[in-house]
């Protein structure tokens, strides 16, 4: 198969094949995906999880025989077939959030956003929807390891107990964490050791917020941001929509307001300051772009005309510019309702500047709190860790400790942390894979394979301060270890369960219960109260930011990948960028006129020649570093200014991580992290760029319908009467056709649904969770180039407006639109695509012979077509399968080589959800509205997606399909799709024009 | 061309021609010993041929991704290929059957090896839609053949229809060239001098004495057959536009596909008779039965039918811009100015403004010319196909989904291939069996009318 | 030397040949045929051949076809296992009308071929006219008249006599 | 000239045409029976690890099939019995007999035992159990009778059309709710006013459009 080195399914091919499985791909669909044969998952997994059907090899037999494993004791409240679901909480950057887990036969394939949990509230983000694929990842490391030799468990703790003697001067380095657990056995670590150090590492964590507002308050606080309560919310450089700690509650926040449903409904309006485009940026009503180093001084400005303490009389570039002044007057015309945020990134002085615009702005107790976090410690984070690294490599302690982090390839390019590995005398680091500081580590370092949030025991905080537990869906896969196992072993010298330790830490609470609801009801962070007093100290830093005149490059860190800790995660390496659409890369992100100065075209003049097959290539020398990128043109970018993604360009992330991408941390420094002046020249070497989407203009055609929320207020149904269908119109006000169609029975469900594009921010977390739920294999770098991506479900974007100035953007999602009179359907030689009774159109995978006829016929071009086997290389072969095979939905077949696919409205849950129904009522098949869900709808953090019944009147798609912004795409193909949208508002400041 | 007077047609046979001596020669091609040029053709003829299993066997193992189509091109080159030669196979029909219907004499000369290229065209065409699709292994079930399934055919489908029409067309071209083989099969056997071959070529001959009670039915189911061919043929090029035309997609939801796409297949149908024409007549000194107002006549339906698939070309822009649909519009613009204007215009050079030529009677009596422009015009056709094909779907509706197609070294291999299997066959051909049909060009002497007195024989 | 089959003549060009056959036909000789290497204008009157009765045979089938599909098509798709494509009715005709129109030629050319071989009495590939050396020319410029022996007014002498003075150049028995 | 070919040879057509009618039908026949699930599925009944009979325990002994096949009724699979299933009463009877060593040791050592799949649809058909036991379609329907095996075989088809046949006309294969598991229960002979009554009260309405089962 023609290939990339660098993608899943490949690398697997390369290793020693499994015969058993070689054979079973001769037949076109395998069993039940959760099949296992022998080895390490199953030991653990049959035996203590439970039933599975296992295949037996090929006998003489007509056909290959099949067995079916029961339990030997059946665990209870299982009933075979039918999937579980337990909550629990997934620890990101120092904050849980809470999720609901699908288990098949103890397998957890599916996490949901946990509707009890506050800062869930049901939705979810990328980096949930993809856990699952790291649990399963076949590259983690496979046991505890001392140099290259491996050890056992019993041989850990031995050397705990010998090495971490009262006497010895020991540093812990650990990701930011609110467990509550992890910080008793810190508490006890602090006396335990002569001299002990604990360092809390995050590359792009909330440090600068907590420095920033410990300069204007004298102690460290989180804001929590209350987006619903905002009228006016401005952003500097703050994507706080992207996946993060606190993302899925802002996007639930900021959807609110904008699910504007009469014309009486108000919308909120958001600015933002920013040098690229981010998502948060595509939502904004208005976008002012300027260069990440001019983000604190255009603050700094605000900050001046809104009379902001330590301000007074400031004055920068950007005092007197005309967006600054209409924001500001925006900003205090909002009186109280305005709320103003940085980038996490951002140095702290810009923290506590917007600390005090908000409270000149009287947001603080309204739109905006702040929290005491219990676990933070006051010194600075950043600065520890660079003064470990010195200790470290002066030989100041004896040991030390890293759980997790990844400290030798997430460094910034002035701290050596390899050099100072070595200079250590006992290294632990727990990590998941054999990651760069892993393979970094002395001979007789330690490391110790770290368990996966879906496999320990755990607990942890909200970003708002909710407590839970995190429990596990499955016994660990290859004996890992979770933070507070490791540190309990290197307390006692030998190893406690997770269980106990967190049993010990919640002991008095109502246990049960908390496992049941995924969280400790009630609890949340207290608002503090907070008195502005560092005003003088806050000016002073704000005048010591540096600038940057020329050119420059802002480091940023990637959306999807972050700081590279999900590098290895195929889903996530092919989820397109949310701007770009690119996937498997990192580029030089900058705008049409900079590229312009490059000898780079934009848009790409395509007439009477091909489009260039390779992007140009830019050098971008920054503290004496060069980091080669292709070019990448962002419209709206800023310009004379490069941003580029952080996390990829791996050496040890994994097979599907390794290698892709550039690495540019190096290139940054602990000092500026953030941006740093530079010089590019273009060199002659062309790079492949797989992008999902080339094509950025709509041309004009109305396929996202979009208006002021003034306009609409004065032609509430301007999007339907954006197209005239031509032709006469029947009774049933349809166009007239020269058939005289099927109708639907009533004793079925008529399933549609809608998709509000102004409540859509483009984060593109339905493509994962559609990806989790209906088994869509990850088809690697080179084949998306050809444009073969297999994601049931796109999310379009497109710029408008001047490209070269500041355009915006909008977003699409297009799933299968399941149209009534579906062209596809009709063109199939073999009756593959149908309509089926509840108005599904019908993909039969398994009648399907691969004509493609249909997807040529597709106005709308989501249908997947699988060029070459991809499930074979990618489940069949490679060392062992079993283990990528227990990510599969059962519920779903895994369809092979020359099939064409598509959305199906998750029909699977919707026959789910039919037989339960009728099984209970006895009669009825028809759901009750809201019972079923689809993946993309559960997992849409700002519920832009509703699906339901359409003949129920009542039903809340059927309202929306009632309302006024709602329209069809090409309605006047009279394909009657059953998806509508609802058209795109914006709410501008009539005082910009 | 108004003239008043009337020119006498001129002699159909050229030379001084006895019966026995055009039998003689044409039958005794298969006698003579076989020349070397026919072994280095066949030679290399085969060579491709391997090329065309071995590609077709890759593509079996991989699967159709080693080819360039994708989203949202899901068709490439293999239905180029087809439609490509299914249209070449429609002027071997349309020699025998239509001019046979009117009676146009010169026919005979050139009838029997132009059907000949119909049914090996078509083979070539019939190997595109079994291997395209991704399951080859169930391509069978696009056949109404009762199954446990009960599941039937989707006889809404233009492919379905394909699949029949094409099969049916193959079909009844073989018969028709088998039927007017007979009686010349017939002289093979009384003539040849090997006990074996006079054994096959009688095998075929079925008995054939040339009785007139045998002429007789011959004629008349002759005629029958070409009576239904003409429909025939006129509907499987419609039936193939309908592929495209039933579609939705703009530049191919179109109505004046058929007429479009049966005007195209008879123009590079008859370049391909053209191409052939010459090299046989050069190699086989044919020169007194494929005269010069041979290749004049064929050059003037090359003319006309260039002339209606350009005035397709301009229609279908007119109508694009008179429809006011946004789509539309957009999908021939793209055409003409789009990513693939290169291929576009490569089209419409080589159908549209190359057969002008033809109009001076110098170029189309010109050896040269007609054998030059006769593959230009095929090279056109064929990219009209990828033009129709591929620009289409490349930008549709969506401009999100817009893409660009390229071709990888496997469709180009197959394509490649399907040409050493038409030549394996056709020199087979040219090489056993008479590629004149000689009962019927002695029909056209002279000599044959029954009212032709001695005094007459042999004055032109 | 057995039996003789028939008696052959043979005649210098087409137009001597279609005399030959009117003397013939009016002679009143029933088992008898023209041989020639192409079918000869008028030469159906001449020898009094009734009509080719195959167009009926082809009628025939053309009815079979078209019948045959649209009973297929029908049954098929809205009576065997009736399925919503694209809202399209389950008897949607003018989609069947390509392939009511394949079938229906398809027949009818079969039956067009395989008539006129069942007319022709063919294949046959012995027959005892191939006892003779000169009708293999037949099929190459030779023009003949052959008179089966079989055929009540044959007569040795006779029948030589009539083909003789019907102009023929050569005159020989085939031996059965 | 010498004749090129024997006189027989003129019979050979004639054979040829009818040689070929007697081919032609024997190949359909070869298809039709030999490539149908009657021929291939049918009598499908593998050696299973413990020679379990339901011919004893169903059959003589006439415990419920519901008592191992649990989930039956409320789940997509009948799930095969857990070892504690079976060890409820082998825990007492028939301890020490061989014929049930392997599941004492599964008991022991938790390993679970690898029944042989007899009734094997393929992964890309989803059968419902419950959405069919819960209207009346009774085990027996399907799977034959079980009460009569000693080893059990498989009893139908199960093609898709043998499927479709009964999602057309269910109602001869309809019977009380109470009495799906009766093995060898007799259809009364009102047995159509019987079915019509359950297909009112349940409103069973068989869906046979493709995402029915295909997805």
């Amino acid at each position: 198969m023609s290939t990339t080195p660098n993608t899943y399914w490949r690398s697997l091919n390369e290793l020693a094949r499994n015969d058993e499985y070689r054979q079973l791909v001769e037949r076109e669909f395998p069993e039940n995906a959760s099949e296992l044969t022998d080895g390490y998952s199953r030991r653990n997994f049959l035996q203590i999880m439970g039933a599975s059907i296992a295949l037996a090899g090929f006998t003489a037999c007509r056909k290959p025989m099949q067995k079916i494993v029961p339990y030997t004791r059946m665990p209870e409240n299982v009933v075979h077939g039918n999937p579980l679901h337990y909550a629990t909480a997934m620890p990101f950057m120092g904050s849980v959030t809470g999720l609901v887990v699908t288990t098949h036969e103890g397998r957890p394939t599916k996490v949901e956003g946990n509707e009890l949990h506050p800062d869930s509230l049901g939705g979810t983000h990328i980096l949930h929807q993809a856990s699952t694929l790291d649990l399963y990842d076949p590259d983690r490391s496979r046991g505890i390891r001392q140099g290259d030799e491996a050890r056992t468990a019993d041989d850990f703790a031995a050397f705990c107990a010998s090495t971490f003697t009262r006497d010895k001067r020991v540093a812990f380095l650990s990701e930011a964490s609110s467990s509550q657990t992890l910080n008793r056995l810190k508490r006890q670590i602090a006396g335990r050791f002569a001299a002990s150090t604990w360092v809390t590492y995050e590359p792009f964590g909330e440090e600068n917020v907590l420095l920033g507002t410990a300069m204007a308050f004298g102690a460290k606080r989180r804001p929590i941001h209350h987006y619903d309560k905002a009228a006016v919310i401005a952003s500097f450089g703050d994507d706080f929509l992207a996946a993060g700690p606190d993302s899925v509650r802002a996007a639930k926040q900021l959807a609110k307001s904008r699910k504007v449903m009469s014309t009486e409904d108000g919308m909120n309006r958001l600015y933002v300051v920013e040098s690229n485009y981010t998502l948060t940026g595509t939502n904004a009503d208005h976008r002012i772009r300027v260069k990440e180093s001019e983000i604190a001084q255009a603050l700094f400005a605000l900050a001046a005309a809104l009379g902001a303490d330590g301000f007074g009389g400031h004055t920068n570039a950007f005092t007197g510019n005309g967006d600054i002044a209409r924001l500001a007057a925006d900003l205090r015309g909002a009186n109280g309702a305005a709320l103003v945020t940085a980038g996490a990134d951002q140095p702290p002085a810009v923290h506590a500047a917007v600390a005090a615009v908000n409270a000149a702005l009287s947001a603080v107790g309204a739109t905006v709190t702040y929290a005491a976090l219990p676990f933070a410690d006051a010194a600075d984070q950043n600065a520890a860790f660079r003064a470990l690294t010195a200790d470290l490599a002066a030989g100041r302690y004896d040991a030390l400790v890293m759980l997790g982090t990844n400290p030798v390839f997430t460094a910034t390019g002035d701290v050596d942390f390899k050099a100072a590995l070595s200079a250590v005398p006992a290294v632990v680091h727990l990590a998941s894979h054999i990651d760069e500081t892993s393979a970094a580590l002395p001979s007789n370092g330690w490391h110790v394979p770290r368990a996966h949030y879906l496999e320990m025991w755990g607990d942890g905080l909200s970003f708002t301060g909710a407590a839970s537990v995190i429990q596990p869906m499955i016994q660990p896969l290859f004996g890992a270890w979770s933070e507070i196992e490791v540190l309990s072993t290197i307390l006692t010298g030998s190893r406690t369960g997770g269980h106990d330790l967190v049993k010990q830490t919640w002991t008095g609470s109502d246990w049960n219960r908390i496992l049941h609801d995924g969280l400790q009801a009630g609890t949340s962070f207290p608002a503090a109260t907070v008195r502005l007093t560092g005003a003088a100290a806050i000016r002073a830093a704000a005048e010591a930011l540096p600038t940057v005149s020329g050119l420059e490059v802002a480091f940023k860190a990637d959306p999807k990948l972050i700081d590279g800790r999900t590098a290895n995660n195929g889903w996530l390496q092919e989820l397109p960028d949310t701007i770009t659409k690119i996937t498997w890369d990192n580029v030089a992100l900058m705008s049409p006129t900079t590229a312009a100065g490059y000898g780079v075209e934009f848009p790409r003049a395509s007439i009477l020649r091909a489009p260039a097959d390779e992007e140009p290539m830019v050098a971008v020398n920054v503290n004496g570093k060069t980091l080669e990128l292709a070019i990448w043109v962002v419209p709206g970018h800023a310009d004379n200014a490069i941003t580029v993604y952080t996390g990829y360009g791996r050496t040890h992330a994994g097979r599907v991580g390794n290698g892709i991408g550039v690495d540019v941390n190096p290139a940054r420094t602990s000092s500026s992290p953030l941006f740093a002046s530079a010089t590019a020249t273009r060199i002659r070497r062309t790079y492949p760029i797989a992008s999902t989407q080339d094509h950025h203009s709509m041309e004009g055609r109305p396929l996202i319908r979009e208006a002021s929320l003034s306009g609409y207020r004065e032609k509430p149904d301007f999007a339907a009467k954006m197209v005239k269908v031509p032709g006469p119109i029947d009774e049933a006000g349809q166009p007239i056709s020269l058939f005289d169609e099927q109708t639907f029975p009533d004793h079925e469900p008529q399933w549609g649904m809608t998709i509000d594009l102004n409540a859509c921010t483009g984060c593109g977390v339905c493509t994962i969770a559609c990806q989790a739920e209906n088994n869509i294999p990850v088809i690697g770098k080179k084949e998306v180039k050809r444009g073969r991506e297999m994601h049931w479900i796109r999310v379009d974007r497109y710029f408008s407006g001047d490209v070269n100035g500041n355009p915006q953007v909008v977003h699409q999602p297009i799933p299968c639109m399941n149209c009534e009179l579906a062209p596809c359907e009709q063109v199939c030689p073999v009756a593959a695509t149908t309509h089926s009774d509840d108005g599904l159109n019908q993909m039969t995978y398994n009648r399907c012979i691969g004509t493609r006829y249909c997807a040529n016929n597709c106005p709308f071009k989501v249908r997947r077509f699988n060029f070459f086997n991809y499930p074979k290389t990618w489940l069949i072969e490679g060392n062992d399968p079993e283990v990528v095979q227990m990510a599969m939905n059962p519920d779903v077949t895994v369809r092979f080589r020359g099939v064409m696919e598509k959305c199906t409205y998750c029909v699977q849950r919707l026959n789910r959800a039919k037989i339960e129904t009728k099984r209970a009522t006895g009669d009825s098949r028809k759901p009750a509205d809201g019972t079923v869900k689809t993946a993309c709808q559960q997992a849409c953090p700002s519920d832009a997606i509703y699906f339901g019944d359409i003949s129920d009147t009542e039903s809340v798609v059927t309202r929306t399909k009632r309302n006024e912004r709602n329209y069809l795409l090409l309605e006047e193909l009279n394909i009657r799709p059953r998806t509508s949208y609802l058209a795109k508002l914006r709410n501008p400041n009539d005082a910009t024009a | 061309m108004s003239q008043s007077t009337y020119v006498p047609e001129e002699p159909l046979v050229k030379g001084n021609h006895t019966f026995a001596s055009i039998t003689s020669l044409i039958a005794d091609i298969p006698e003579q010993p076989t020349p070397k040029w026919w072994y280095i053709a066949f030679g290399i003829s085969n060579i491709l041929l391997g090329v065309l299993l071995m590609s077709i066997g890759y593509l079996f193992w991989e699967g159709t991704g080693i080819w360039g189509i994708t989203n949202p091109v899901g068709w490439g080159w293999a239905i180029i290929n087809f439609v490509w030669w299914v249209g070449i196979g429609h002027a071997g029909t349309l020699i025998s059957a239509i001019l046979y219907l009117f009676r146009q004499g010169w026919r005979t000369a050139i009838n029997r090896f132009a059907e000949a290229m119909t049914i090996f065209a078509v083979i070539c065409a019939l190997i595109f839609p079994g291997i395209h699709v991704g399951r080859i292994w169930l391509a069978y079930w696009m056949f109404p053949l009762p199954n446990g399934m009960q599941m039937w055919p989707n006889f809404n489908s233009p492919l379905l229809w394909d699949v029949f029409a094409v099969s049916t067309y193959f079909t009844v071209s073989l018969l028709f060239w088998f039927v007017g083989l007979v009686p010349d099969f017939a002289t093979l056997r009384d003539r040849v001098k090997s006990k074996l071959a006079a054994k096959i070529y009688g095998f075929f001959a079925l008995g054939w004495t040339g009785g007139n009670r045998q002429w007789q039915h011959y004629e008349k189911a002759y005629m029958l057959l070409a009576g239904l061919a003409t429909p025939l043929v006129l509907s499987v090029h419609t039936i193939v536009s309908f592929d495209f035309a039933v579609s939705v997609i703009p530049g191919w939801h179109t109505t004046i596909f058929p007429p479009y796409f049966v005007a195209g297949a008879i123009f590079s149908g008859f370049a391909m008779v053209m191409t052939l024409m010459l090299i046989a007549r050069k190699l086989y000194k044919l020169e007194d039965i494929m005269t010069l107002d041979h290749i004049e006549k064929v050059n003037m339906v090359i003319l006309v039918t260039g002339n209606m698939v350009g005035f397709a070309y301009i229609m279908e822009f007119f109508i694009a811009w008179y429809s006011g649909v946004t789509y539309e519009k957009a999908a021939f613009i793209n055409r003409a100015m789009g990513p693939y204007a290169w291929a576009y215009w490569t089209m419409f050079l080589c159908n549209v403004i190359s057969p002008q030529f033809f109009w001076s009677k110098k170029m189309r009596r010109s050896i040269t010319a007609s054998f030059i422009l006769s593959i230009v015009v095929n090279i056109g056709m064929w990219f009209e196909r990828f033009v129709i094909t591929v620009t289409s779907l490349a930008q549709d509706f969506l401009p999100s989904s817009w893409g660009y197609y390229s071709p990888t070294k496997w469709d180009m291999l197959t394509y490649l291939g399907t040409f050493g299997l038409f030549f394996t066959f056709f020199l087979l051909f040219l090489r056993f069996l008479p590629m004149v049909a000689i009962a019927e060009v002695k029909m056209v002497m002279p000599q044959a009318d029954p009212h032709h007195t001695d005094a007459h024989k042999g004055d032109h | 030397m057995s039996s003789t089959y028939a008696v052959l003549a043979e005649f210098k060009n087409p137009g001597e040949l279609m005399k030959a056959a009117e003397t013939v036909r009016k002679a009143g000789y029933t088992k008898w045929d023209v041989h020639s290497p192409f079918p000869i204008h008028g030469m159906d009157d001449a020898m009094g051949l009734k009509p080719s009765k195959l167009g009926w045979l082809v009628f025939g089938h053309a009815v079979l076809g078209f019948t045959g599909a649209v009973t297929l098509l029908t049954w098929a798709s809205s009576i065997a296992y009736p399925i919503n494509i694209s809202g399209k009715p389950f008897a949607n005709f003018p989609a069947f009308v390509p392939i009511i129109f394949e079938l229906t030629v398809l027949l009818s050319a079969f039956g067009a071929v395989f008539g006129m071989f069942f007319l022709n009495n063919m294949p046959r590939h012995h027959n005892p006219l191939f006892n003779s050396e000169t009708i293999r020319r037949a099929t190459d410029d030779g023009f003949f008249v052959v008179i089966e022996s079989t055929d009540t007014l044959y007569h040795e002498t006779k029948t030589a006599e009539l083909l003789r003075s019907a102009g023929a150049t050569l005159i020989e028995p085939i031996s059965a | 000239m010498a004749q090129l070919f024997p006189e027989w040879s003129n019979r050979v057509p004639r054979m040829l045409l009818v040689g070929s009618v007697f081919f032609v039908t024997a190949v359909v026949f070869f298809f039709w029976h030999f490539g149908s699930h009657d021929y291939l599925e049918v009598g499908y009944a593998p050696k299973q690890p413990i020679d379990y009979s339901h011919r004893l325990h169903a059959g003589q002994l006439g415990i419920d099939c519901r008592y191992c096949h649990a989930s039956v009724e409320n789940s997509a699979v009948a799930s095969i019995p857990s070892t504690q299933t079976c060890m409820n009463c082998h825990a007492q009877i028939k301890v020490d007999s061989p014929k049930l060593a392997l599941l004492h040791e599964s008991w022991e050592t938790g390993a679970p035992i690898e029944w042989v799949k007899v009734h094997d649809l393929p992964q890309y058909s989803h059968f419902n159990h419950s959405a069919h036991v819960n209207v009346g379609v009774g085990c027996e329907s399907c799977h034959g009778r079980i009460d009569r095996m000693e080893v059990v075989m498989q009893a139908a088809p199960m093609s898709m059309g043998w499927c479709l046949d009964c999602h057309n006309n269910p109602g001869p294969n309809l019977r009380p709710v109470d009495q799906v598991t009766t093995m060898g229960w007799v259809a009364p002979p009102n047995q159509f006013e019987l079915a019509a009554e359950i297909i009112a009260r349940k409103n069973i309405a068989p869906p046979v459009y493709c995402n029915a089962c295909h997805y």
